[in-house]
C-alpha cells in the first residue's frame, strides 16, 4: 500500500517529529522545515532533509506559505503535513498546495473553511444533529438581538467571536445590566483581532467538563469515532492535561456523543483526523463547540487506548485510500493520560521562560510515552508557543494512571539557567482530590490558583 | 582501562611521557594542569580554561532576521532573502546581471530568486567587485543562503 | 490492597530503575544500593534512599549477601527484590532473607534450588509433562556412559553443566571421535567456573528457535501465562533481540507449550514470575531446556502485548495476594520487539567499551518505550554487564513493529569518546531478509558475523 | 579496576603514578592540587577551577576499592568497610574502644561494626589522635562512611 513518496511537515517542536517517525516507520522521506531560530541540527536529525525557510518571526517562516510550498517543490515533495497551529486550519494555504500539485494532509479547503467559521460550523452541525447550547446560530447583528436572545437562553450567558478561538473574544455575561456594554466590547475586540466583528451569544455554562471526540474519515464516505478525551484541565483555554476515556461519564453519554460526531463528520463529507469538542453539564447534557480539523497535540491518549498510530492512518488517508479500520475494531482499553511539560514558570502566572537545557532526563519505562524535539543542551527559545514536551502514560485504570503520571513526572530532570516548567503545577493537579475523583470541570485550574495566591 | 592492557614502557623521557598520558587518563575531573619529574626529566602539560562541550556542536545561534548581506572576513556575502530558484539573467538568453569582477552598486540587482511564480530581484546592499558567483542559474536556494561574495571596493569598508 | 511498605532493589543499571519505578506507581518506598563505582547521584534519584554496599567488584557489593541483607535491615525495608543475574537465583539468598524476616520478591528458596539444578529440573519437568531433547536426564557418570548416551540420541550432540548457564561449559559434539576428550574437558570447566563438575547430554539442533513462555503463579495454586517470546537472536547464548508473540509458529505449537508450562508450573508449586525456555525445530517440535526464575531482562516485550505490569504482579504475588488475572484476562495484542542497546563494539568482537556518554538522547514517540538508568553525562564503567538501554515497540503487526524499531535506533543518539553500542549491528539484524520473513534461528547472529568477517 | 586485579607497581615512577592516581580517585570532594614527591621524582597535578559539571553533580570518580582510611586536609579519616551497625565499645558497660584525645596506633580496634551478627573490629591503620568522633553507639553506616578522624601524630606525616 503505498502512501507518498516524500512529505514535507510545515511545523517544528514536537509535533514535527511526531509526524517524521511515523514518515519513517513507512518508509516516506521527510523534509523537515526551519526558521533561523530552529538551525540547531540536532533537531533536524529526525528529518531526511531540511530547508531553512526563513526568520525566527513565525509569520516569516513557519507561517509565511510561499517559503513552504517553494521548500516543498525544490525538495520534489508530493504531500505537506501542516501539524497544528500554524498554517494547519488555513483554507487557503489547503487550496495553494493543490494548485501546485500537493496533496495537504487535511480536510479539503472547503471543509476547513467552512468548520473553521464557528457561525456556518455550528448550522451545520445543528442541521447534521448535534445539540448545541442555547444561543444564536446566527451572529447577533445588534445589541436589540442581543437583549432579546440572551433572555430567552437565560443568564449567564456568553458572547463568543465567529472568528474566535484559543479564548479570545470570548465574555461571560451574568446579568442583564452588564450585557450590551459586554457586547459592544466583544466586537470591537473581534473586529481588532480577528477582522471579523461577527459574534454570537449562548448559555454560559459554569461546572462544565471539556469533553472531545477523535473522528477519522476516508474520502469513501467511511468514517470512525476513536473514543472521547476529557481536556477539562485548562488554563485560559490552554490545556494540560487530557486523558481518555472521558472519566466519570456513562457509557450511554459517551456513546452517543460519539455517534453523533460520526455521523456529522460523515454528512459534511469530512475527511482526514478531526476533532468534535462538546461542553459536558453536571447532568450529562452535552453541547457541539467547535470541530478542530486537524491533529491535535492530545491526539496520543487516543493512540494509547486505541493502538491506532493517528497520523498514519492521516497519511493514508490522504494518499486517497480506504479507511482499513472499522468501528467494531476500536476497543478503546485502559486510560491514557498526557500532560503537558511547558517551559513555563507557574509560580510566575506561567510566563514563557528560556534558556538552555543543561539537563534534560525524560521519564521512561512501563507505559511511558514521551513526544518531544528537546533534548540535554537544547536552547529553549523565546519565539514560539512553550511546549517542551508531551507524556503520555497508560494503565489499566484511572488511578494507576494518575498514579503512573506521578512517577513519570517525578523522574522528569529538566534544569537551565532560567528555565522553569509547568511539571510542578501538573503534579499538584494530579493529587487534587476533585481531579483524582474526576468530579473537576473546567473551573478546576482558575480555583487551584485563587487557593495558591490566597496563601494556600 | 584496565593497567594490564597498556603497552610497556622503556626510556626516561618515553617513559614519563607515557606515565603522564596514563595519569591524565585515569584522574576524574577536569585538569588545569600536570606536571610529572623524574631526575632532571620534566614533562608539563596544561589545559585551556573553558573546554568546549565534548560533542562538538556548536552552540545554536539564535539569529533575529535574515541578513541579507553578511559580510564575512573582507568579503561581503548577498544571502538570499527568500527559499526560491535563483535566475542571474533576466531572460534564458539575456546576459547575467552580474559575472566576477564587475562592480555593482547599492540598489543594483544581482540576481532574480523566483518564489510562487514571482520574480524578486535581489539588490546589493553595499557596493562591491564580485569575487565570487555562489550559484548556478536556475538552482534551488534556502533562506539565507550565500548567492554572491562581493570584495569591498576602496573606501567601501568605510 | 497493601503490598509492602518498603522494597529493597538488590541491584543496579536498567532493572533497578524498573523495579524502583512501579514502586513508586505503588506508594511502595525503593532502596536503592549501589557501589562505589555507580556513586554517582543522578543514578540514585529513581530510589527514595540509597545504601553504599561496597566497592566495585559485585562479589563485594551486588552479590554481597551480607551487606544486602544489612542495607535492607538498617533502612527497615520489608522486602527485597533481586531483579535479574547478582543474587536473583541463589537459593541461599532467598533463606536468608526469609531468616531475617525479609520477604525475597520470587520463588521458595526450595524451588529456586531444584529449578536451578539443570539436571533436577529436567527430571520435574520430564516428570510434569514437557518433553525433553533426547539425552540424558541425570548427569552422565563416566565416558562410557557418554558414548552409549550419545550413540542412543544420535549425533550431533551437546554437553551441557547440571550448573551452568550463559553459555558457559557447553559443548557441541558432531562425531564420536570427539565426544570423549569434549566430554573430559566439559566436567574441568564445570569443576572450574561452577565448582560442580556434573554434565548432561543431549541431541543437539543446529537450526532451532529459542523460544520462552512467561508464566505467574501466585501462592495459592493459580498459574496463568503471558504468551511466549521469541529470543533467537543471540550472539554466544546473549541475547540481543526479542520478541513477542514468537514469530512463525502455529497457533498450536503456541498454545500447547504456554499450557504445558502453566501446567508444570503448577504442578512443582511455583510462585512468582518464570521463564520456561524451550527450543523450538523447523518442524515446530519442541524440547523444554531450562526456567528462569526471575524476572527477564525481555520482560518488557510480555507487557507491551498483554497491559500488564509484571513487576507490580511479582510484588502482589510476593506479599501473598492472590492472583488478580485470568488467563482470559491475558489476551495478546500485536507485536512488541526489544532490542538490547550494549556499550559493546560490534565491529571488534562485541568488546565492552567504557566512556562517559557526552549525548544519550534516547528515542520516543508512538508506541515506543526505553529502559534505562543512562543519561547524558553518565559514565559508563568496566565493572558490570555493558547494558545500556532496551529500546521496546509495539505495532499491530510485525512488519510495522520491525519498521517502528529501525525508525527508534536510527534516532537514538548516544556519543562519548571511547563509547561503541550494538545500535549499528542491530540495524543489521533489522534489515536482515531472513530475520525480516522470521525464518531465522540461533545461527542468524554466527552466520551474520561470519558474512561481516567475509568482506561482506 | 578492583584492587585485588590491579598489578603490583614496582619502580619508583610507576608506583609513584600509581599512589597518585588512587589518592586522587580516594579523596572525596573536588581536588584543586595534588603533588606527590618521592626522592627526586615528583609528580604535581591540578584541576581547573570549576570542574563540577553545571548541573552541580561531581564528575564519577573511578575509585578502586574501599579505602579504609582515607587522608582528608590534615585528617586522617577512618572508614567503615562494610554497611553495618556501629558500636564504640565492647559491651554495652564497657569503655568506649576511643576516645577523642585518645592516640591511636596501627592496628588497635577503634570500632566495631556489626554486620549479619558478625562483629568486625575495625582497627586503625595509621597511627594519630582521635580528633573527632563522627558515629555514635548503635549507628548506622554505609560502606565507606567515616567513623572517626585521627588528626596525624608528630612525624607521622613521613
Amino acid at each position: 500500500m503505498t502512501v507518498f513518496r516524500k512529505v514535507l511537515i510545515a511545523n517544528r517542536g514536537e509535533i514535527a517529529v511526531r509526524i517524521a517517525r511515523t514518515c519513517r516507520e513507512l518508509g516516506v522521506r521527510s523534509v523537515g522545515v526551519y526558521s533561523t531560530a530552529d538551525r540547531d541540527p540536532r533537531v533536524q536529525r529526525h528529518f531526511d532533509e531540511a530547508v531553512h525557510i526563513g526568520p525566527p518571526a513565525s509569520l516569516r517562516s513557519y507561517q509565511n506559505i510561499p517559503a513552504v510550498i517553494e521548500a516543498a517543490l525544490l525538495t520534489g515533495a508530493d504531500a505537506i503535513h501542516p501539524g497544528y497551529g500554524f498554517l494547519s486550519e488555513d483554507p487557503d494555504f489547503a487550496e495553494i498546495c493543490a494548485d501546485n500539485g500537493l496533496t495537504f494532509i487535511g480536510p479539503k479547503p472547503r471543509q476547513i473553511a467552512v468548520l473553521g467559521d464557528k457561525s456556518s460550523a455550528r448550522r451545520l452541525m445543528r442541521d447534521a444533529g448535534l445539540p448545541l447550547l442555547p444561543g444564536s446560530v446566527e451572529p447577533i447583528a445588534n445589541t436589540a438581538a442581543a437583549t432579546t436572545t440572551a433572555a430567552a437562553v437565560g443568564y449567564p450567558v456568553i458572547i463568543k467571536a465567529v472568528a474566535g478561538g484559543g479564548g479570545k473574544g470570548m465574555a461571560v455575561v451574568r446579568t442583564p445590566d452588564e450585557l450590551i456594554p459586554a457586547y459592544t466590547r466583544a466586537r470591537d475586540t473581534a473586529r481588532s483581532v480577528f477582522g471579523d466583528d461577527r459574534v454570537y451569544l449562548e448559555r454560559y455554562l459554569d461546572r462544565a467538563r471539556h469533553v472531545e471526540v477523535q473522528v477519522l474519515c476516508d474520502g469513501h464516505g467511511n468514517g470512525i469515532h476513536l473514543g472521547t478525551r476529557d481536556c477539562s484541565v485548562q488554563r485560559r483555554h490552554q490545556k494540560l492535561i487530557e486523558e481518555g476515556p472521558a472519566p466519570a461519564l456513562s457509557t450511554t453519554t459517551i456513546d452517543t456523543m460519539s455517534d453523533a460526531a460520526v455521523r456529522a463528520a460523515l454528512a459534511v463529507g469530512y475527511t482526514g483526523v478531526g476533532t468534535f469538542e462538546f461542553l459536558v453539564d453536571e447532568d450529562e447534557n452535552h453541547y457541539f463547540m467547535e470541530i478542530n480539523t486537524r491533529i491535535q497535540v492530545e491526539h496520543p491518549v487516543t493512540e494509547a487506548i486505541t493502538d491506532v498510530d493517528l497520523v498514519r492512518e492521516q497519511l493514508f488517508v490522504a494518499a486517497g485510500h480506504t479507511l482499513g479500520l472499522t468501528q467494531q475494531d476500536i476497543q478503546p482499553r485502559g486510560v491514557a493520560i498526557e500532560c503537558r511539560v511547558n517551559g513555563e514558570d507557574p509560580d510566575r502566572d506561567f510566563v514563557p521562560t528560556a534558556g538552555t537545557l543543561d539537563r534534560f532526563d525524560p521519564p521512561g519505562g512501563p507505559f511511558t510515552r514521551v513526544d518531544t524535539h528537546a533534548f540535554t543542551g537544547y536552547a529553549l527559545g523565546p519565539h514560539y508557543d512553550s511546549l517542551l514536551a508531551k507524556v503520555i502514560v497508560w494503565a489499566p485504570d484511572r488511578e494507576q494512571a494518575l498514579n503512573r503520571m506521578h512517577r513519570a513526572l517525578a523522574e522528569f530532570d529538566v534544569a537551565g539557567l532560567g528555565v522553569a516548567t509547568t511539571i510542578p503545577f501538573l503534579q499538584r493537579v494530579l493529587a487534587d482530590p476533585e481531579f483524582r475523583k474526576a468530579a473537576h470541570c473546567t473551573a478546576l485550574v482558575p480555583r487551584m490558583q485563587a487557593t495558591k495566591e490566597a496563601g494556600g | 582501562m584496565t593497567e594490564q592492557h597498556d603497552p610497556p614502557v622503556h626510556g626516561s623521557l618515553a617513559e614519563l611521557r607515557e606515565h603522564t598520558r596514563r595519569l591524565a587518563n585515569d584522574l576524574a575531573g577536569a585538569l588545569r594542569r600536570v606536571s610529572v619529574r623524574s631526575g632532571d626529566t620534566t614533562i608539563e602539560v596544561e589545559w585551556q580554561e573553558h573546554p568546549e562541550p565534548a560533542d562538538g556542536h556548536p552552540a545554536p545561534v539564535v539569529a533575529s532576521a535574515a541578513p541579507a548581506t553578511v559580510p564575512t572576513d573582507d568579503r561581503i556575502m548577498v544571502c538570499s532573502p527568500m527559499v526560491g530558484t535563483v535566475y542571474r539573467a533576466s531572460a534564458p538568453d539575456a546576459a547575467a546581471f552580474v559575472d566576477v569582477g564587475d562592480t555593482v552598486e547599492i540598489g543594483q540587482t544581482v540576481v532574480i530568486v523566483e518564489a510562487m511564480k514571482l520574480f524578486n530581484p535581489i539588490t546589493a546592499e553595499s557596493e562591491g567587485v564580485v569575487a565570487e558567483v555562489l550559484v548556478e542559474n536556475g538552482q534551488s536556494v534556502e533562506f539565507g543562503q550565500p548567492l554572491l561574495a562581493l570584495a569591498a571596493t576602496d573606501g567601501a569598508g568605510e
